[in-house]
């Protein structure tokens, strides 16, 4: 079962992982779009630690539907709204069970995933970060490795996509050959998953 | 660059237009501007916003005249709904709210949710979206055309008309109807610097400039040998016409992207005007000087506002912000 | 660069400005822009001139209240003695005119004929002449200090009380008590490329700048490892401080050299006041812009102008030009 | 003995030097001025033929007379005044004859060096365009080639000092280790007395 403390370590983990990877992210921007996803999400990645450390709430949803609230309100730009969109549905639907099975998990994953889609307009191959969410929503269901397998294989396979959707869509032609930074985000989003895991020997293969 | 830290660029930046402009109410840990007078009753306030790195867009037109208030983003990143809902709030007298929104996938997002949240507190919101680059093709194979130079008509022009007690309906309509009367088009001759990524966003050798790039430092759509500025216009002009055949007089903005200087800009205009006057466009008004920049990219841009009467009057009304000013 | 050629840089910005400004006369072929109601009857004529690559100085002052017209030489060239003559018999009302010159020996050289010439045509001629760089050292090892940011400050103040009629000799002894009071200190963190030469006049590698720079692209005095914008708001407003000593309200001029983002300046607006309340210096007025520049030069200058209350007033009185509007 | 066309020959014959090392006066310029002077000089002497091609004033004295008023007037900066009063003062100090012999140049030359220093307030060793002129003034009397030689490493001295007056000025130290611009144009214009005067085998040397 994956109690709130396993969602903060989810958040602590995505944390990390993003101000490592930010200059990686930031540099992927640069090249089709305007190189700030690196420091956009270390700031909203940042402030969800910062406010989790404060004062976590009790369950596994109310959780999650503060750290989306709270890149919303940190982050700007277009990944400010979708990710906090997606955490916040997600924690929304978890409801306010004090724990979820990892099976719960990846519906209500699905379901923030799809928010995502609905509010940005964009589809799977858009070359977006859901080139990396859609996929890891579906694998979320076997265990967290073979989501953050599916996430990386999705980011990596954004390489060859041409844009429609976002800053990169301006290039036409021009954003092919470069791996979308969302994607890339995205796929460190879930492989904290497993790090989340880890720490209690949990692997998400359990429902 | 001319910065302590990348992540004070933005506050710094407030504070220093506090001392420099006691005219207006600048709260920089809520990264607002707002008029020193709002709300002005019985007017529609105008509020736009948007990441920083494009001055003096939007902070530089908040005044009698133009903005009640702008949001300012991270460096060309959108800011947060939160900044335009105590915006909104700063500034409705009763009479509503226009947020002026540029059309980047960003300020959509962002800018709506505000405007939801605004709505809960009783503000009405109405929302123009500025999309007149047509560097970009807009189909569903793209986010729309972004909104660069007209961003700074609809703010004059509709923002005349809010100061002239006009109600939020006709400030909306007559906002919209200045960006589908308009069309811009940019080159860069050099990329840009963020104080983020501290160094440039592309790579642009001396002897090349990118045609039809946006506000952002992102690459334009082809990249091309140097061409004199004379080419430039040609280019620049035709594209827009071919796009928004005028069939009466333009307002022109001739912009540099920040780090063109001026003297060269006005080399520019002279090759604008030229290509205008080629193609039988009467000009009625013509703005040069760097108005919606790029942070330090050399380059220029070009709008045209096809106008009617009301709208060249508006255009002509008084107005009193820090980076324009005219009238009385 | 944004230019057809070289050669034609300077025609070709005046031709823009003629299609921008119709409030303005604009002499392409004489190299001459002045006001369109020249000469006021009553009211003293002020000219001024100067290279080329430094707008919106100087055609850009030119308008009620300001500069009655302004010469333009080529590209960091001092005009010729012809273009101020026939600039001094046409804004002459029989009141007089103020040459303003910046202290170069071009500039001096060429308006010292230009005086002598048009006082042979029956125009009285006073001179100011401007020095406030506290970079270069006045002593007879130089050719003095440079004329910079202070010439705004001086064709604002001296505008304004020719504008009001005062006569010849009270307008220029106003103009020198202005750049008498006034100290600059400027800081390049890129070098200059001129049309003429298609190249960096200096080698300045991203990791340092130039300290004590003028605006023609010539280097500083110092070259350093880059510092922050606190350190240089200190280092800058200490070298003005110190020289100047003021005893009273000050207004400040903080000057981007052309390709300064508006965004950095405003964050090093912020510095400056910061070491001005430290040094316990009042600020009655900012300025924030790229004024007095050098082409696409990146960097800043301070320049700070202690004022008595007529100063004070002179500065505030309105003002009708491009690049300068207030008041009315 | 110099008649006008002699004079006419060595406008043209410094037209041609100016131009052809345009690129070089302005790299000089460059390094402690502000690259100005290869253009400067270039308009201006390229006035001056233009002027004199089309109306040739008929004695010496004129003729330099003409050629400095068109520098005034063409050139700007402080080489065009400092340019123009070397060629009207020499002009004028050569009277109204209709030819002048190489000596009573050499003395209005010197004269119209004087006039400079006066005009300029520079001596010698202040590294401007007097320390190739005042050389080349007094090594005239002897002949052009001398004087020529005078000039050339008068303006290669200018590398050792630092500069007093003009731009460079504001270098201070910086300024020692550079040719001075003006003084290397200065040269170009003593050198091209022979060209001039090669043209008829006159080599200055007479008096
Ligand atoms: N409409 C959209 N739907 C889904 N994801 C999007 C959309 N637009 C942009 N993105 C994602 O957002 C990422 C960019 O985020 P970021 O750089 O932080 O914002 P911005 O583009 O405003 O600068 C893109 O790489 C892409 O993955
Ligand atoms: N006071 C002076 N007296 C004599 N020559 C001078 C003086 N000031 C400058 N010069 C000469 O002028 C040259 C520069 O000319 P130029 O570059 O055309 O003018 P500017 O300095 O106005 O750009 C210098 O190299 C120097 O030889
Ligand atoms: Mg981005
Ligand atoms: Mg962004
Ligand atoms: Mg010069
Ligand atoms: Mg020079």
């Amino acid at each position: 079962m994956l109690d709130s403390d396993f969602f903060h370590r989810w958040m602590t983990a995505t944390a990390v992982a993003v101000d490592r990877e930010a200059g990686r992210l930031t540099e992927l921007d640069s090249a089709i779009g305007d190189a700030d996803h690196g420091s956009n999400l270390r700031r909203g990645f940042a402030a969800v630690t910062a406010v989790l450390d404060e004062d976590t709430p009790q369950t596994p949803g109310a959780l999650l539907a503060l750290a989306g609230r709270q890149l919303i309100a940190t982050v700007g730009g277009a990944s400010g709204p979708l990710y906090g969109t997606l955490l916040r549905r997600t924690g929304k639907a978890l409801g306010d069970a004090a724990e979820v099975t990892p099976g719960q998990l990846a519906e209500a994953f699905g379901a923030g995933v799809a928010a995502v889609g609905k509010l940005g307009g964009a589809q799977a191959g858009d070359k977006t970060m859901l080139d990396a969410l859609l996929p890891a929503a579906q694998a979320l269901g076997e265990s967290f490795a073979a989501a953050r397998e599916a996430a990386e294989a999705g980011a990596l396979a954004t390489v060859a996509l041409r844009a429609r959707k976002g800053r990169a869509s301006y290039l036409g032609e021009r954003s092919i050959g470069h791996q979308d930074p969302g994607a890339t985000s995205a796929a460190l989003l879930v492989a904290a998953l497993t790090e989340a895991g880890a720490a209690r020997g949990d692997d998400g293969s359990g429902s | 660059m001319l910065i302590n830290v990348p992540e004070t660029v933005v506050a710094d930046a407030l504070r220093g237009m506090a001392a420099a402009h006691p005219e207006l109410t600048v709260d920089v840990e809520g990264r607002l501007v707002v008029r020193r007078d709002a709300p002005v009753a019985g007017q529609v306030g105008l509020v736009s916003g948007g990441g920083s790195g494009h001055e003096p867009l939007h902070a530089g037109f908040v005044g009698p005249g133009m903005l009640s208030a702008a949001c300012a983003g991270e460096v060309f990143t959108s800011p947060v709904p939160d900044q335009m809902v105590r915006a909104a709030m700063a500034v409705d007298s009763g009479a509503g709210v226009l947020f002026v929104v540029k059309n980047y996938t960003g300020d959509v997002l962002n800018f709506a949710m505000a405007a939801e949240l605004a709505e809960d507190e009783g503000v009405q919101v109405a929302q123009v979206l500025v999309d007149d680059d047509v560097a970009v093709v807009d189909s569903s194979f793209t986010a729309g055309r972004r909104g660069t130079g007209a961003t700074l008509f609809v703010e004059k022009i509709a923002g005349a008309l809010a100061g002239e007690g006009a109600p939020l309906e006709r400030v909306a309509a007559t906002a919209r109807r200045v960006n589908e009367s308009s069309r811009s088009f940019g080159v860069a001759l050099s990329a840009v610097t963020t104080p983020a990524k501290g160094s440039p966003t592309f790579d642009l050798p001396p002897g090349e400039l990118e045609l039809g790039i946006g506000i952002h430092g992102e690459p334009g759509r082809e990249r091309r040998p140097m061409m004199t500025s004379g080419e430039i216009a040609d280019f620049s002009v035709n594209a827009v016409l071919d796009d928004l055949r005028p069939d009466g007089p333009v307002i022109a903005l001739v912009n540099g992207m920040g780090a063109t200087p001026l003297l060269e800009l006005y080399g520019f205009n002279a090759e604008v005007q030229r290509v205008l006057t080629e193609r039988r466009v009467p000009v009625a008004r013509t703005l040069v000087g760097n108005y919606v920049t790029s942070l330090d990219m050399a380059g220029c841009s070009v709008t045209l506002c096809q106008v009617d009467e009301e709208m060249l009057r508006l255009w002509d009304a008084p107005v009193r912000t820090p980076a324009l000013r005219w009238g009385r």
